[in-house]
């Protein structure tokens, strides 16, 4: 048993052996160490890395295409890392891939698993010297223009107002009065806690509508179909609308009602994913708000690349944009049809026009 | 053939008397099982990508391994023991959250009540077990939702930062600009559990229990002594790792430690640890503890596709332990 | 693995001439090891009486709770992870476990997603592409029980290998783009009643009902119970032990690919988490209701008690009104005290419980 | 005279520093009950094993209706039609009656893997049937009686009949060791049926029971086959001598070594002692004397002894050690107040057969090798090598690993375990000769001799009556859970066993 137990194994390594070294994708970056202050790497030199959470779900394999795009059009390749929703694999991957060498050179877009990632993330790539653009997850009082020279910029959205557009769209389907039931993000998360906060505000200019029920259904697809289905057991007819705080449970809200056999219920989330679009173009949902991931995935690598090769001073730019809310559009019926195929318009990278999208300061 | 029917018989599967040359050298090749897995995956890798051969990068990995090492190495307690602690990676969120609330008032010594409290919450599982006689896996279970629902309490279901982060600095630092202090931290505790196992008699209790609790009980043994301070060496080993990441990530959150569980038991059986107790140690298991790290963070970094990473972590994990598994020492395998 | 040299560790002869005298070691209560006897039928009644408690508390407490509708609710809510239950039993059953439910559910959740009409392929396969989700569930089974059995890896450490695959496959099938199902006869699963109930919840009913019966009339199912009981003796009598634990291994995973099945009709799409959280509730499920981790106790019907526990519980306490945070904690407060009351009459006699 | 069904030539099965089996042959007639007696170590249990296919013999053959075979396991002996009944009982406590008769041979109750649960109850009862017994064959077998099981096994073997044409040869292990009077008579009856379809090997120590039963009787010593009798030409007298090879005698039992304790003190004092198998017991154990607990199975003796120790749980009584008041709680508990215990089942509640010898040597006593909580290593070895020299525990090193020594030297540690404590008071030997050779036993009587002498308490339960009544200063009797009469068995005036036997049945 013994023998042919180590034999197999012998093969079994040789052939996996072979296998990493086939399927790692072929870019030998053959990394002289550039003498990296900031700004004068040649573009050459570059490392570009995007890191997300997974690559399991629609919004954030969008993020990576868009940044492979960008990284296309400057002629280098995007390194992924995806680090599956675990905050501690998201900083080991940080640290050791800031641990090669030319990470002078180096720029990372990076999403942060949680605001509270976000500082070691930002303490690393300073040590490394990298530059690096934060989206979306970042605590109030962790500011880039605290004495980071290389964390270009903090983009994020304005989570209360998304939350407060998609209450009114919903709201305004529902023409204006009603019960809703509100399914919650990840309680502990910023955008969870400002989604809500958006809603609350809508509600308390429509008095007339009633919240029947809030429960957390973590983001999960699957746990909302199954909280929505209780509540609706719950509240019966009286729901006329479901607030989510993302798509992906929205999307569950619309399979329970379908299965509960109940139209006419509005079906409000956020993300714009192209499943969401798809379901408001066909009347199962009524909006949601776009972040625009492709564009996302590309504008942090942008920033950074700018700053790498010295196009971009980031002591020249503003406070106001070094962490702002980005430009976010509610998506509805009228214009399911045009995000449904997004395209990123390469101008928008260009070193100048990097901030466009900035809506303002965060806070 | 149980010697009981052949008198002044050995049992000839089991370990012959004089070992021969070559038998020798396959127990101490799989003594060593372990240590040549790491190096041969580390040789691999940096086939791909040269850089994680360099100084710098090696003493990374040892450095994000520390809070994994400190977990799996308290957890090896219970498994040696024969029992299974689930609840380690709640316990780590709950003792984070715990640390980032207490640091403002105690500093530093933040580790001190810490440990305490979830040296205690391991105990007290231990008792359930215990007095209860329901099966660790059950109790731990039920603790890891425990842990993490009182851990969401504590912290109002919130990400709780520490503002003053130079009173943990110690626990995250390069001493002498190059040894990461949490690594110095981790082997410490190896250090010391491994002099306690060795020097005292606790280390053959746990042995003693592991491999056959009737006997052990009936030659006078404490067994649920033993099995209940495994749980608190555990519970203890999830509090500190909870500080180390408090450290290193500047906040305590109530589902921080969440995901190291099963990359922590990974390492204890990776290290060739018997999963179902007695046989093993300590030391196996931070060499286990490196490889499931070079692991999770190698393979993305040479460039392994996001969906073939778990597919190649599964299949190497499957691959190290069917080599470093010692099959003579585990009686049954479930 | 023990060989059958040491299948009867504890023959001990007694010698010399003597008169019938001396009780032998498997004499009642004379060996030290206690093997725990008509347990099951405690334990089955404890999780049974724990349920029929939840009921009545939850009845009181809100009207709401009480109504025909919610029943309903309850029933649909439980399907999948009943399902998942059932396959996850005959696992338990060998004395063995399973890690890999997430991973082998999340790829067959794109399978059957890309197989049947959908956003992203051509194809339209219908019976034929949830079957080959089903084998391909089956073919997971059979990847953690060979590498089990011929590996001689324990079932905790391979499990886990396995759910790292099936993550991993499913990831690459996603690449990028959610495959919406758009086959009228899936989605439908999720969506049409008949008697009240969906047929998802129909379809679980099939599946108890299969499970039961391969448990009863079958070879695996008879011989996961040889097995988990008494895995020496088995072999002596000439079981291929390895085959028919992988056999089990198999009959599991084809019950998970048709739990993704299930998840996937309700979900409306493929969906790679389509399996997250209910690995350990399945386990949860399995033990409270009587099919201990131990092996050889219990089955699918008492494993069916425990879903049934645990979704009450949680449809219980939503609608309860309790916060969802509390909701986790006492979860895991009721898993370990139904498994403790179950067990608490017979805690004294002396034994091993790890 | 017929063919033989079974014939083994020259069969030879050496270990490490044993030949278990040498030479050994004999022959097995159609519809013959054969007697295979021999003491511990006479090489019956290897024997049976390589007739099943357990164990593989170096050389000689066996031969089944005149065909030599080579057996792989106990499937295959089945197949040939060998098959034996195990003493240690081989039926999976969770599964039915009905299955376990079938079990891995179910044919027709099993078609493509389905089964046929009203076959699988015809095919079972007609197997039950064979030996007239009337048990439910959807019964779960955890369910039934120690001696219902039995009955089980020897339907489960006969299974083989249908599988093979001719008729089987069917290995019975000392089926009678744990069955109570009545019902050996069953089984002898049932051995009488048997014999009609089947030739029977019948083995056991009970040397009456083998010469009732048997046609012809092997006698077995160190491996070999060294005389065959015909059971109406001799008597149990007889067979004993043969057995032993010598002199049966007071030397083997160091009876010159027994010291009178009459004056010592009163060391162990139980009074209406309950627990869920005995009831109100009251009997003393002075210091330096040894108390034999003599009783059948179901007297509750081994509850008291346990119980004693706190190894199972006692519902009343008193019990004093040296007028203290003695709590029965934990093994943990009574160790800590000068009791040791040696169970009866060494491999799983005796020894930790992986752990070294030193290790399992000073488990109980660890303080004695201890400075505060540190173990000294030096100290301990010295402990250990001092107590491996003084008992002669044949080991490579104090670092081998327990299980692979034999079991007469796992004993011995065991034994070394409780000796290594100077205060030890109390010591409870349960059944600490089992599975013995002959000289290792005589080493283990000659420790206790020493103990009491040292001045222990000694309660001892025997697998033997000869043995127990040899050892000790008196027999405290039990039957059905109360202490029915207690007799002195002084040095020199040794009662008969018959005298005890007549009280505890």
């Amino acid at each position: 048993m013994r023998k042919p137990t180590r034999q197999r194994l012998a093969v079994l390594t040789g052939v996996l052996a072979g296998g990493l070294l086939l399927t790692a994708c072929a870019d030998d970056s053959g990394t002289s160490s550039a003498s990296g202050d900031g700004g004068s790497c040649s573009p050459e030199d570059i490392t570009l890395i995007g890191q997300v959470r997974n690559q399991t779900n629609p919004y954030e394999a969008a993020w990576l295409a868009g940044g492979d795009e960008f990284a296309e059009s400057v002629g280098l390749e995007q390194q992924h890392l995806t680090y599956d929703g675990d905050s501690q694999r998201q900083q080991e991957q940080i640290r050791q891939a800031l641990a090669g060498s030319g990470m002078e050179c180096a720029v990372l877009n990076v999403l942060p698993n949680g605001d509270s990632d976000t500082a070691p993330i930002v303490a690393a790539a300073d040590e490394a010297g990298a530059f690096l653009v934060t989206q979306w997850n970042k605590p109030a009082d962790l500011n880039p223009w605290d004495g980071y020279d290389r964390w270009v910029s903090h983009i994020t959205y304005d989570g209360e107002e998304s939350g407060y557009l998609i209450a009114k769209a919903l709201i305004e389907q529902m023409g204006g009065s009603g019960g809703i039931i509100a399914l919650q993000g990840i309680l502990d998360t910023s955008a969870a806690q400002d989604r809500f906060a958006g809603l609350q505000r809508a509600l308390s200019e429509h008095p007339e509508v009633e919240l029947l029920d809030e429960q957390t259904a973590g983001f999960d697809r699957a746990e909302a179909l199954n909280v929505t289905r209780t509540l609706l057991t719950a509240h019966g007819e009286h729901v006329g609308g479901v607030w989510a705080a993302n798509d992906d449970m929205a999307l569950g809200a619309v399979q329970a009602l379908e299965a509960a056999g109940i139209t006419g219920v509005g079906v409000v989330g956020i993300d714009a994913v192209p499943e969401a679009i798809a379901a408001i173009e066909a009347g199962t949902m009524t909006a949601t708000v776009s972040s625009d991931g492709p564009w996302q995935g590309a504008i942090g690598l942008a920033m950074g690349y700018c700053a790498a090769t010295g196009e971009l001073d980031v002591a020249d730019v503003a406070n106001d944009d070094r962490a702002f809310f980005a430009e976010q559009f509610l998506i509805d019926q009228t214009n399911a049809a045009e995000f449904a195929e997004p395209e990123l318009n390469m101008d928008d990278f260009e070193c100048g026009s990097l901030f466009d999208r900035a809506t303002g300061p965060i806070g | 053939m149980s010697t009981d029917t052949a008198p002044e018989v050995a049992r000839p599967s089991e370990a012959p008397r004089q070992p021969d040359g070559s038998s020798r050298v396959r127990r101490e090749l799989v003594r060593f099982m372990p240590l040549i897995i790491l190096a041969v995956l580390l040789v691999l890798l940096s086939l791909r990508n040269p850089d994680l051969l360099t100084q710098r990068s090696l003493t990374t990995m040892a450095d994000s391994a520390a809070p994994l090492m400190v977990l799996a190495v308290g957890i090896t307690v219970v498994i040696l023991c024969g029992g299974i602690d689930l609840s380690i990676g709640a316990l780590a969120s709950f003792a984070s959250v715990l640390t980032a609330l207490w640091v403002p008032s105690m500093s530093g010594a933040v580790v001190v009540p810490v440990v305490l409290v979830c040296a205690l919450a391991g105990v007290v599982q231990g008792w359930i077990h215990i007095a209860a006689r329901v099966p660790s896996f059950i109790v731990t279970l039920g603790g890891m939702s425990l842990w993490t629902g009182l851990a969401l309490a504590f912290s109002g279901a919130s990400t709780v930062a520490v503002t003053d982060i130079a009173a943990l600095r110690w626990a995250f630092t390069r001493i002498g600009g190059t040894v990461p202090s949490a690594l110095v931290i981790a082997l410490g505790v190896v250090v010391v559990l491994g002099a306690v196992m060795r020097f005292t008699p606790f280390g053959r209790w746990v042995a003693s229990v592991g491999h056959a609790e009737p006997a052990a009980r009936l030659a006078g043994l404490p067994v649920s002594m033993v099995k209940i301070a495994a749980f608190g060496v555990s519970g203890a080993c999830a509090g500190l790792a909870g500080v180390l990441l408090v450290a290193r990530t500047f906040s305590g959150a109530p589902t921080l430690g969440e995901s190291l569980l099963l990359p922590a038991v990974a390492a204890v059986i990776v290290g060739g640890t018997a999963i179902t107790g007695g046989h093993g140690g300590l030391f196996r298991t931070v060499v286990g503890a490196l490889i499931v790290v070079l692991l999770r963070t190698g393979l993305s970094l040479i460039g392994v596709d996001a969906g073939f990473e778990p597919i190649f972590y599964g299949v190497l994990i499957i691959i190290a332990v069917s080599v470093t598994i010692d099959r003579s020492k585990v009686a049954v395998l479930k | 693995m023990s060989s059958p040299d040491t299948a009867q560790p504890r023959a001990a002869d007694a010698a010399g001439p003597a008169p019938p005298l001396g009780p032998g070691p498997a004499a009642s209560g004379g060996r030290l090891v206690w093997r725990p006897r008509g347990t099951d039928a405690v334990q089955t009644t404890a999780s049974l009486a724990a349920l029929v408690l939840m009921i009545l508390v939850f009845s009181v407490l809100d009207a709401q709770f009480r109504s025909w509708d919610n029943v309903v609710a309850v029933v649909d809510a439980a399907a999948v992870l009943a399902v998942v239950t059932v396959g996850l039993t005959f696992v338990l059953l060998l004395g063995a476990i399973d890690l890999s439910v997430e991973g082998v559910i999340g790829a067959c959740a794109l399978t059957v997603a890309l197989l049947v009409a959908n956003s992203r392929t051509g194809l339209d396969l219908g019976v034929l592409g949830v079957a080959a989700t089903v084998a391909l569930g089956a073919a997971f089974g059979l990847l953690s029980g060979v590498l089990s059995t011929r590996l001689r890896i324990p079932s905790f450490l391979t499990t886990l290998g396995v759910y790292a695959i099936g993550l991993g496959v499913a990831t690459i099938l996603f690449s990028g783009e959610r495959p919406i199902v758009e086959d009228p006869w899936l989605g439908d699963w999720a969506s049409s009643r008949f008697l009240g109930f969906t047929i998802v919840s129909w379809v679980a009913a099939g599946a108890i009902l299969v499970g039961w019966l391969i448990q009863r009339y079958t070879r695996v199912g008879r011989y996961a119970y040889a097995i988990g009981g008494a895995e020496d003796i088995a072999r002596l009598s000439g079981v291929p032990v390895a085959r028919y634990k992988t056999a089990a291994f198999a009959v599991a995973g084809a019950f998970y690919g048709l739990g993704a099945v299930m998840a996937t009709s309700q979900l409306g799409s493929g969906v790679v988490q389509a399996g997250s959280g209910l690995n350990f509730s399945a386990i949860a499920a399995a033990v409270i209701g009587g099919t201990l981790l131990v092996g050889g106790r219990g089955g699918v019907l008492q494993s069916m008690i425990g879903v049934l526990v645990l979704t009450v519980l949680q449809n219980g306490l939503i609608l309860a009104g309790v916060s969802p945070y509390a909701q986790q904690a006492v979860q895991g407060v009721i898993v370990v005290v139904a498994v403790a009351a179950a067990t608490w009459p017979v805690r004294h006699r002396l034994g091993v419980v790890k | 005279m017929s063919d033989p069904v079974l014939s083994v030539e020259g069969l030879t099965k050496r270990y490490p520093g044993v030949t278990a089996l040498d030479g050994m042959s004999f022959e097995v007639r159609p519809h013959e009950v054969v007697g295979l007696i021999g003491e511990n170590g006479a090489g019956k249990s290897t024997l049976l094993k390589s007739l099943v296919g357990l164990v593989t013999p170096d050389a000689g053959t066996i031969r089944v209706r005149g065909e030599a075979v080579r057996l792989r396991g106990v499937a295959h002996a089945g197949s040939v039609g060998i098959g034996m009944v195990f003493q240690e009982q081989s039926l999976v406590p969770n599964l039915t009656v009905a299955e376990n008769i079938l079990l891995g041979a179910e044919r027709s109750a099993v078609r493509g893997g389905i089964y046929r649960w009203r076959a699988m109850k015809t095919l079972a009862q007609e197997q039950l049937d064979k030996i007239g017994s009337r048990i439910d064959p959807g019964a779960r077998t955890d369910t039934l009686t120690f001696a219902q099981r039995q009955m089980v096994e020897v339907a489960k073997v006969l299974t083989i009949e249908e599988r093979i044409t001719g008729e089987p040869v069917v290995l019975l292990d000392e089926p009678t060791s744990v069955l109570e009077r009545d019902e050996i008579a069953t089984l002898f009856a049932q051995i009488e049926r048997l014999r009609r379809r089947a030739s029977v090997v019948f083995v056991s120590h009970r040397l009456d029971e083998v010469l009732e039963v048997s046609d012809r009787v092997y006698v077995l010593r160190n491996g070999q086959v060294v005389a065959e009798v015909d059971p109406s030409a001799v008597d149990a007298t007889d067979l004993h001598h043969l057995l032993i090879g010598r002199e049966s005698g007071g030397s083997h039992y160091h009876d010159e070594a027994q010291r009178e304790c009459d004056g010592a003190p009163v060391r162990l004092r139980v009074e209406n002692l309950s627990t869920a198998g005995c009831t109100k017991v009251s009997f003393e154990v002075r210091a330096g004397e040894v108390v034999g607990v003599a009783g059948v199975q179901g007297s509750g003796r081994e509850d008291v002894c346990r119980a004693l120790f706190g190894a199972i749980r006692s519902s009343g009584g008193r019990v004093t050690l040296d007028d203290q008041p003695f709590r029965l709680g934990s093994p943990r508990s009574a160790v800590r107040s000068g009791v040791g215990y040696v169970p009866s089942e060494r491999r799983t509640d005796g020894i930790i057969p992986p752990m070294s010898v030193a290790e399992n040597l000073s488990m109980a006593h660890v303080g004695e090798v201890c400075s505060g909580p540190v173990l000294q290593v030096k100290r301990e070895r010295g402990l250990v090598d001092h107590w491996v020299r003084r008992l002669g525990i044949k080991t490579p090193s104090p670092d081998t690993a327990i299980g692979t020594l034999s079991g007469g030297n796992q004993q011995k540690v065991v034994l070394a375990r409780w000796m290594i404590d100077d205060d030890l008071r109390l010591l409870i030997l349960d059944h600490p000769t089992r599975g013995l050779d002959v000289g290792a036993k005589s080493d283990v009587y000659a420790l206790i001799r020493d103990l009491a002498a040292a001045g222990c308490a000694v309660l001892l339960l025997s697998d033997t009556l000869e043995e127990m009544i040899a050892l000790s200063h008196r027999v405290v009797v039990m039957k059905d859970g109360e202490v029915v009469t207690t007799v002195e068995t002084p040095k020199g005036a040794k009662p008969d066993p018959v005298v005890i036997l007549e009280e505890m049945v």
